[in-house]
């Protein structure tokens, strides 16, 4: 399936881009995050991360469909 | 509606605040985050803030909801600066009113903390050694 | 260092507060007390606070000073009406500036509590049916 | 002596004026106040009160000094 990808903070400095479009077999956020991690050498570990499909947060387990937006956030520090 | 929004521009105070009278509100509570020139002992000259608008905009709504919910307010409003600021800009400022400064008090501390844990925006800061770097505190148990 | 005062005019926020800018503060905290339209179920008109101002003057003074020493604050300010106000005015404006939140919170809340509890200022309150009368709230042990 | 003292609130409604002088023998604020709450009929008794003296809080026993200004404090209503 293919996938949008969004990148910030420093997730975005790793992968070097804002965003990417990524064909990948993973059903669901935590595959494609292990898969991802190992490309961009992202140092975060998934329990620090938060996931979000289409502008909404999601499990890790929640079932992925084509052209779907994901976004892992890295914990957040606004105000 | 809308009670959280992200902004690119100055964030104006005193008209923001208009939005909070309510002739039966008694107490009126602000919180303004200013960017300071320090952060963990370094000094610090500007900020930049990212945010993950449409997630942003909902879970900062969403805080607001839980707000009005929970405490007994007559109005609630919080607005987040993105893009580049400066020493002494106003980064993000929360407002509500209640009958009441108990309550006032009390949401006005709760939604600042909350957009602070769950709004997606991140926090690039540029230090005077020529250096920056994005904060990642981390809330979960879990080290890297 | 005049940190407190009494004012027969508006209170314009937006001018006093600049008095809480430092470059070094990173959260301010603003309480504003306004004239509700009912108290204690009375449906209520405007308001008369009359000060003895000369004892009001150092005991807000006093105050302020208090809040300096016991808060980690870079700056704190309050302002308190006196004459006749209408519903929807500003009554009393406190403002405080801090490196952390924590300490804006906490001072802005202790500073009006004690302004409430301490200075000499009285609220007369003229009602809807046309009564008035002055309030004054028993926080002595012993009754009348 | 002679004393000036000041009313404010419901103690300037019931004594019918904002201020006064007076002679009297009362040597501190606790006499006095037995003294003048009896001519105006003030409801208060003294417990909830405060007093001051020439613009600062000074306790009931106090001495008082010739033309010294003596203010008794109903309970504070402001913010």
């Amino acid at each position: 399936m293919n996938y949008r990808l969004l990148y910030f903070a420093s997730l975005a400095d790793r992968a070097g881009c804002a965003s990417e479009d990524r064909d990948s077999d993973a059903p669901t956020p935590r595959e494609l995050y292990a898969e991802i991690a190992k490309i961009h050498d992202f140092a975060f570990t998934a329990t620090r991360l938060r996931v979000a499909v289409n502008g909404a947060l999601v499990d890790w387990g929640h079932r992925l469909a084509e052209g779907d937006e994901v976004v892992f956030l890295p914990p957040v520090s606004g105000g | 509606m809308n009670r959280f929004r992200l902004s690119d521009a100055t964030i104006d105070v005193g008209t923001e605040r208009n939005a909070l009278d309510h002739a039966a509100a008694g107490a009126c509570v602000g919180f303004e985050g200013w960017v300071r020139n320090h952060n963990d002992g370094r000094a610090v000259l500007q900020l930049g803030y990212q945010a993950y608008a449409p997630l942003a905009e909902r879970e900062g709504e969403a805080i607001l909801a839980e707000a009005m919910a929970r405490f007994r307010l007559r109005e609630a409003r919080c607005i987040h600066r993105v893009g580049l600021l400066a020493i002494g800009d106003l980064a993000v400022w929360v407002g509500v009113s209640a009958d009441h400064r108990d309550a006032a008090f009390e949401a006005c501390r709760w939604i600042i903390d909350e957009v602070k844990r769950r709004v997606p925006i991140w926090k690039n800061e540029h230090y005077a050694d020529g250096e920056s770097g994005w904060l990642h505190p981390d809330n979960t148990p879990a080290g890297i």
